[in-house]
């Protein structure tokens, strides 16, 4: 007699353990089955280990600045071992707080391969059994994974991808990577500060192009800086193994034909959705990815989808709040995803975060925006933490004072983009922002100097509805 | 009524009483201070202010004259310029009439004329007001008349401890005074300390806190906004009775700032309505900052534009009563 | 009448006779000047000019001692200028000026000089007469000695406040001369068609006060009488009247054309210029000789010329000066 | 030194004065405050007195002269002294002068002031005001209120302060960016329902609250999109509108002779091709033949160039579901009536079936619309581009016709000929009716 659940879940990932813990909470018997760790891609092999890779280039990079600033150091000496076992610890507590979560809120975890029967069954296939669990609604939370492009000569030489990049064993004497978005630049930033010689290669014509362009000028001159080679507007056209090393054979946007040797290849040009879970399904598909409404709800009735698998922005925050969503729908409760508010964050040095349209995109979209942009080389906390490359910029609407975008580059800005965000989500407009007391001195006070600037031409302008 | 604690002993003084021994107390120390006026001296004055005054102080300072308000007017401001001071009363303040030149013509303005050489310090008392069945030639109400002549100063005094301060600063004062004193009020008493006191000429005496309405209120109209005060209390409406004291210098500021608490006023005295200086007052708040605050229309009480009839009843009716002042409230709160 | 048949009062020496003359100039010179001023519309307003009654002002108050006191009336140049007022402000005043007596604020018909006992002219027929009296009720109550001399004139005498101030007066025995210059006209009021007596002075009898009348071209007679009635007063003999006759020259005021009276009236009182009689007086006495005469008229006259360039000097009161002494 | 007599200015409004007669001759002397000329002011006659005594040495103006105040008139002075022949005008020294322009001066500033408190006076009249009271107007400021949004429960709808306080509490939340929107499109708050969290207004809302509301709640009306044959024939009509100028010219054709000739041939027709001989078969036949007679109404435009068919291929609309269709006839002008009336028969059965040809459907050189089956008489038919005209058919009806002179009921039909004025004028569109015309009420001459 196969085990009755109102809501089973398919995936352990971002999307699926929280909307696990959502719908537990509402009073609903849960069912988790994940195949291989609690956490997904996220905590086990993507966003956790790269940031904690990312600390240690961090401290690295400021022991180098620290020298002319009187703080002098012996010889570095770089252990990847420890630093592995410190990303593998961090992994560790996660994972198993995500367990203990699951147990304290009594959601049973399966660990194993979910296949879906049916709108109301899910097979378990385990290493040596199989169960069946009744479903009363369906969450596919089974995310995606690293895209392995079919570029000749790919599989006749040894590549990783961010799958298996966390777990090399030493440091890599060069690196070439494939793809220049924002896997491939913090691949970049890591291992250029391990003293590997590294060099990105993107089809595209400038690096994370979903960002603002001056975004990724920046971010360009930064890593140059570092030493580390770019080749956009190139195409790879072929790998051959060179020795010990492997050869990528590409051609640039002049048709000039370059190689780059190096003893690791990275291919990270993007993800494909993972539909393990659901080939018994007749799912309406957007493209490769699960046809969902802002309810999450799949074509077919009582199964939801979330995170990655039905594509967006892909982002782990992002599974998070669709997982809600499903799980409250799923609880009887209505919910509807709103993406109007979305922070997307590059864990490099400097780091970058927008929320919202960039110039480019609203202009795209017909909107009449205007932007500011308020330099961090006059913001006195960047000139005290000595590292003043980078700005905010605001995307706005002259007639309302709407935010309409936010892109900020610097020191942790990651951690800052949120008060942009909170802007957008509460309707703050410019003059609000203006009129906010903000610590002094801070790098966000770059946001407040840059609102005030608009705020005085507005006035100035008589645009802005009084 | 309201009591208020001084240094030395305090006992309940007829408004009569203390006017006399504010007269009296100055004429002892002051040389130059004499009274002239009809029938003040073995007599003691038409309503018995200076009863006594003559055996103390003798015929040359409680001067009788004959009935002749122009020229005892006169003699008290040529009296007044070459170095006494003069206290002149007018037996009714309705013969005001008789005397006008010598006090619009000559005391309020010889200083003036004279570029600053001379002054007029002299005080012309005068008993005015209705009910007393006197008819409309001795019952008028005519401070507004002098209120609007500068380089006069004009009193009111409602109660027995302000008429008796009041009366102290007018005698020292160097500009001619025009102090009039409601024959109702007479009999009226309060607390009065004995020794000599002066109130300031120009500054209000809020006789009653409160928040929802400011009356302003002179002369024997302050105790009937008092008794008002004391019903709409019952019926939870909180009165502020604002006694100006003098007309001339006014206390605008304290006015002004009860009516900014309030948003409501309320003007009540008993001459006639049309050209009183409720009329004054109303206009000084509405182009004041008070403008901004005022929940409601100004509103004024006053004699209505009759003579003062003879008839009780017809007297009663002609001037605004405690009934005619509730009304007003309530009319200026309901809004 | 001869200076040495009649008695002088005891202060009356030949140089202050001498004085009185040029007095009379300066007086008559003062008011001429104003005249023609007014006419040019020089100075602001209107005036009233007392030329021809130049002797009822300083036979008068030459009977006075420095402490007494006068009131005077809207006709009073003359006055002030007997009393002592100097002519410098008096001009100044007229040409609303700072330096003039009332800082520009009074003009001619409320200067006053309180320190030298002029209490000052009066804009409303009478108004000075009761104000006199309660000068002179403060003499007797501080029994400060002095008299007032109280003028006015005959259109005056029918003002209510005379006739309650001389009862009032006579009542209390106040040391007050009241001295009616009766120019004949109040206005434009004949005296005959405004009074129904003779003499104003035949009043005095109603309040048990003596009235005297006397000539007003004859300054000594007006000297002498005055002297007697102050002298009287000052004893606590009570008040008095004196009426003199005399007659003013020129128009009521700015704008009068005198249709009133007629040319061979005015030539015939104009044929009795006091002015002129006493100095023919003076000469016979031998106290003057003609040329001196002269010599006085033309200093007299210079005096006035000065006064209009002091008063021309003087600056024009400032705006603020308005809300001064409303108050003291 | 001699001193000019000048004319006296004896009240404020005096600007001249007419000298009425002297009193003194030239040379005669002159004492202080004798009268020495008698003027007319505007208001009085006075006499001027001398202030100077002497000689009166000249006179300038006689008697009647207007003479300007404070003009010299007269010189009085010692004997012989010498005096200019002439007046010098306003008295010169500048002192007297001076003191006349200030006071003047003074006046202008009194007219200058009272100038401009009067433009103060005309305030402009505000629209019918708003009845609320100071201290409601001052709480309405201080807190960004629009009164005019907030209910007066004071009397006759006077707004008092405690409407305004209400107001302000019970303000709808509404985010920053709503309140901005609804000030500028002058959204009511009060009117929005707000989805954000507890009712909080948000920018949507008021964007919502903007849109044109549903006139009423309509069902849902089936909806199609515009695609297929319906697309293709929306786009040829539009074309065929925009780019040739239809003309129509109708006519009113005597059908007898062609129902006697139908009824006629019908039998036998019916027995060689099992099809009953419509009308429209006729009308067909009709209308080749007279094709045939006028080429430019089968002739086709195709860009700028004008073909003129040979061949006489009818193109007949059929109604099909949802659309139209046109299968062509060919060489009608050649066939007969059996060999079109089948033909027409299957092709109309065909295009009913939707089981018609690309090629059934091409090649037509003029198209006849038929609506006869409907009780239609003329209509404007829109040309089947690229030929350059069309007809159509109305029903055919009893009709009172006057026939030589006499009333007669006629079996009439209204033909409607649409023709391209690029390519066809009128006169020989009209020409080619007349004979289809012709050829109708004379049906048997199709037979030779």
């Amino acid at each position: 007699m196969s085990k009755k659940y109102d809501l089973v879940i398919v995936g352990g990932g971002p999307g699926g353990y929280v909307a696990a813990l959502h719908a537990a909470k509402n009073g609903q018997k849960v069912a988790l089955i994940e195949a291989d760790h609690l956490g997904g891609t996220c905590l086990n092999r993507g966003c956790i280990p790269s940031k904690t890779l990312l600390r240690h280039t961090e401290i690295i990079e400021s022991i180098q600045e620290a020298k002319e600033w009187g703080i002098e150091t012996g010889e570095l000496r770089l252990s990847l071992d420890k630093m592995r076992k410190r990303k593998d610890d961090v992994i560790n507590k996660l994972r198993s707080g995500i367990a203990f979560l699951m147990k304290q809120d009594k959601v049973d975890v399966f660990n194993g391969l979910g296949i879906i029967e049916s709108s109301n069954a899910v097979k378990v296939v385990g290493q040596d059994s199989e169960e069946l669990l009744e479903a009363g609604k369906i969450i596919i939370a089974t995310g995606s994974t690293p895209v392995v492009p079919p570029i000749p000569g790919l599989d006749s030489v040894s590549f990783e991808t961010s799958d298996s990049i966390f777990d090399i064993k030493e440091i890599p004497e060069s690196i070439a990577i494939i793809g220049g978005g924002v896997i491939g630049v913090e691949f970049a930033t890591i291992f250029a500060s391990l003293n590997s010689r590294v060099t990105i290669i993107e089809m595209a014509d400038r690096l994370a192009p979903l960002e603002d362009v001056e975004a990724s000028k920046l971010l360009e001159k930064t890593l140059k800086k570092k030493g580390i080679k770019i080749l956009t507007s190139t195409k790879v056209e072929r790998f051959e193994k060179a020795g010990e090393k492997v050869a990528t054979v590409c051609t640039d946007k002049k048709g000039k034909e370059v190689v780059v040797e190096s003893s690791t290849l990275i291919v990270s040009v993007g993800r494909k959705p993972n539909l393990s879970a659901t080939s018994k399904l007749n799912l309406e598909m957007a493209g490769p990815f699960i046809k969902v409404n802002n309810k999450m709800e799949t074509s077919i009735p009582n199964v939801y989808a979330v995170g990655d698998v039905v594509g967006g922005f892909q982002l782990a925050h992002v599974a998070s709040a669709e997982g809600i969503v499903a799980a409250n729908n799923a609880s009887g409760e209505l919910d509807k995803i709103d993406y109007h508010v979305v922070p997307r964050c590059i864990y490099t040095l400097p780091e970058i975060a927008s929320v919202g349209l960039s110039e480019a995109d609203a202009k795209a979209k017909g909107l009449n925006v205007r932007t500011e942009k308020f330099d961090h080389a006059g913001n006195g906390k960047s000139l005290a933490a000595g590292d003043t490359t980078g700005f905010t910029k605001i995307v706005y609407d002259e007639k309302l004072g709407e935010i309409i975008g936010v892109t900020m580059v610097g020191q942790h800005v990651t951690e800052m983009i949120s008060e942009a965000s909170a802007f957008m989500y509460l309707e703050g407009t410019v003059e609000e922002a203006a009129k906010m007391i903000h610590p002094h001195p801070s790098v966000v006070e770059s946001f407040y100097e840059a609102a005030q600037n608009i705020v005085h031409k507005l006035k100035k302008e008589k645009k802005l509805v009084r | 009524m309201y009591t208020r604690k001084g240094e030395t002993e305090m006992r309940e003084l007829t408004y009569l009483e203390a006017v006399r021994e504010a007269m009296s107390q100055e004429m002892r120390q002051n040389e130059d201070v004499f009274v002239l006026g009809e029938d003040i001296g073995l007599y003691g004055g038409a309503f018995g202010v200076t009863r006594g005054m003559l055996d103390e102080f003798g015929p040359e300072r409680i001067r009788n004259t004959p009935i002749s308000e122009a020229a005892i007017s006169g003699a008290a401001v040529g009296a007044a310029l070459t170095g006494m001071r003069p206290i002149l009363e007018l037996q009714f303040s309705d013969f005001i009439t008789i005397a006008m030149d010598n006090i619009v013509n000559q005391a309020a303005k010889t200083r003036y004329m004279f570029g600053g050489k001379g002054k007029v310090p002299m005080v012309l008392r005068t008993p005015a007001g209705s009910g007393t069945g006197a008819a409309a030639q001795h019952s008028q109400s005519l401070e507004a008349w002098t209120a609007h002549i500068p380089g006069l100063i004009v009193v009111q005094p409602s109660t027995a401890y302000d008429a008796k301060g009041l009366l102290k600063a007018a005698i020292d004062n160097d500009n001619p005074v025009i102090f009039y004193e409601h024959k109702l009020v007479y009999k009226t008493s309060s607390e009065v300390p004995e020794e000599q006191y002066s109130i300031p000429l120009g500054v209000a005496d809020i006789k009653r806190e409160g928040k929802d309405v400011t009356i302003v209120a002179t002369s024997y109209m302050v105790h009937k906004v008092l008794e008002a005060a004391k019903e709409l209390e019952k019926e939870g409406i909180d009165v502020e009775v604002v006694d100006p004291r003098t007309i001339v210098p006014l206390d605008k500021e304290t006015i002004i700032k009860s009516v900014k608490k309030t948003g409501r006023l309320l003007i009540a005295h008993e001459a006639v309505k049309r050209g009183g200086i409720g009329g004054e007052i109303a206009s000084m708040i509405a182009e004041s900052e008070a403008f901004d605050y005022l929940d409601a229309p100004i509103k004024r009480l006053g004699g209505k534009e009759v003579p003062i009839p003879y008839n009780p009843n017809l007297e009663k009716a002609a001037t605004p009563q405690v009934p005619d002042i509730i009304e007003a409230v309530k009319e200026l709160v309901r809004y | 009448m001869t200076l040495t048949t009649t008695k002088l009062p005891p202060h009356i020496t030949n140089e202050k006779l001498i004085d009185m003359y040029k007095e009379m100039w300066l007086i008559r010179y003062f008011d001429e000047k104003v005249d023609q001023f007014f006419a040019k519309g020089a100075i602001h307003g209107t005036t009233h000019l007392a030329v021809g009654q130049e002797p009822s002002a300083t036979g008068p108050i030459a009977a006075l001692q420095p402490k007494d006191k006068i009131t005077s009336t809207h006709r009073g140049h003359g006055h002030s200028i007997a009393k002592g007022t100097d002519v410098n402000r008096m001009m100044a005043e007229l040409f609303g000026k700072v330096d003039g007596y009332c800082k520009g604020k009074g003009g001619s018909m409320h200067i006053a000089d309180l320190e030298i006992g002029n209490l000052g002219a009066n804009g409303i027929v009478a108004g000075g007469i009761s104000i006199a009296v309660g000068a002179a009720l403060t003499s007797k109550m501080k029994n400060s000695g002095y008299v007032v001399l109280c003028y006015f004139g005959d259109g005056a005498s029918n003002e209510g406040a005379f006739h309650e101030s001389v009862n009032l007066a006579s009542v209390w025995g106040l040391p007050v001369v009241f001295f009616c210059e009766n120019n004949q006209y109040g206005m434009s009021g004949s005296v005959k068609d405004m009074t129904n007596v003779e003499n104003i002075a035949d009043r005095a009898a109603a309040y048990g006060i003596p009235g005297k009348v006397v000539d007003g071209t004859d300054v000594i007679e007006m000297l002498n009488v005055t002297y007697e009635a102050v002298e009287n007063a000052r004893k606590g003999n009570g008040p008095s009247i004196i009426e003199a006759k005399t007659y003013r020259w020129k128009g009521h005021s700015k704008s009068d054309a005198k249709l009133y009276r007629t040319r061979e009236e005015e030539n015939e009182w104009k044929s009795r210029d006091g002015i002129k009689k006493f100095k023919e007086l003076l000469i016979a006495e031998g106290l003057l000789t003609e040329e001196k005469a002269k010599e006085l008229q033309q200093e007299a006259k210079k005096e006035i010329e000065d006064s209009v360039t002091f008063a021309q000097n003087s600056p024009e009161p400032t705006i603020d000066s308005l809300f001064e002494d409303v108050y003291a | 030194m001699a001193h000019g007599i000048f004319m006296p200015k004896l009240s404020s409004t005096m600007e001249t004065g007419t000298i009425l007669q002297w009193f003194k001759e030239e040379g005669e002397s002159v004492e202080i405050g004798e009268p020495i000329f008698e003027i007319m002011t505007d208001k009085i006659n006075i006499e001027v007195e001398a202030y100077e005594e002497g000689v009166l040495l000249k006179r300038y103006f006689d008697v009647d002269a207007v003479v300007p105040v404070n003009t010299i008139i007269g010189y009085i002075g010692e004997e012989g002294e010498n005096v200019p022949d002439e007046s010098p005008g306003i008295q010169s020294d500048e002192d007297d002068a001076e003191a006349v322009t200030s006071a003047q001066a003074s006046e202008a500033e009194v007219e200058e002031v009272v100038a401009v408190a009067a433009a103060a006076e005309t305030r402009a009249a505000s629209n019918e005001k708003l009845r609320a009271t100071p201290a409601a107007k001052r709480i309405a400021r201080e807190n960004q209120v629009e009164i005019s949004l907030v209910a007066g429960t004071g009397p006759e709808g006077r707004i008092q302060e405690r409407d305004v306080i209400d107001f302000i509490k019970n303000a709808p939340k509404a985010t920053p960016l709503a309140r901005k929107l609804a000030q500028s499109e002058q959204v009511d708050l009060a009117s929005v329902t707000g989805t954000g969290v507890n009712g909080k207004i948000l920018k949507q809302d008021i964007a919502g609250a903007l849109a044109p509301a549903p006139v009423a709640e309509v069902k849902p009306a089936q909806r199609k999109k515009l695609a297929g044959m319906r697309k293709v024939i929306a786009d040829r009509m539009i074309t065929s509108v925009t780019t040739a100028p239809h003309v129509t010219l109708t006519s009113d054709f005597d059908m007898t002779k062609v129902k006697e000739i139908r009824a006629q041939l019908l039998p036998t027709i019916e027995k060689q091709t099992g099809y009953r001989l419509s009308f429209t078969e006729i009308i067909i036949k009709a209308t080749s033949l007279a094709l045939s007679r006028f080429p430019s109404v089968n002739a086709a435009l195709i860009g700028d160039e004008i073909i003129y068919n040979e061949q006489v291929n009818i193109g007949l609309a059929v109604a099909v579901p949802d659309g139209l269709m046109v299968p062509v006839l060919r060489d009608t002008n050649l066939k007969g009536l059996a060999a079109i009336t089948a033909e027409a028969k299957e092709i109309g059965k065909k295009a009913r079936d939707m089981k018609l040809s690309p090629a059934e459907m091409q090649g037509s050189t003029f198209t006849i619309s038929n609506l006869g089956m409907y009780a239609i008489d003329g209509f404007t038919p829109i040309i089947n581009q690229p030929e350059t005209a069309i007809l159509g058919i109305g029903r055919i009806q009893d009709k009172p016709v006057v026939v030589n002179g006499a009333i007669e009921v006629r079996p009439m039909m209204v033909a409607s000929l649409s023709f391209d004025h690029r390519v066809i004028d009128g006169a020989p569109a009209a020409e080619f009716l007349t004979e289809l015309k012709r050829i109708l009420e004379n049906p048997y001459e199709l037979l030779v």
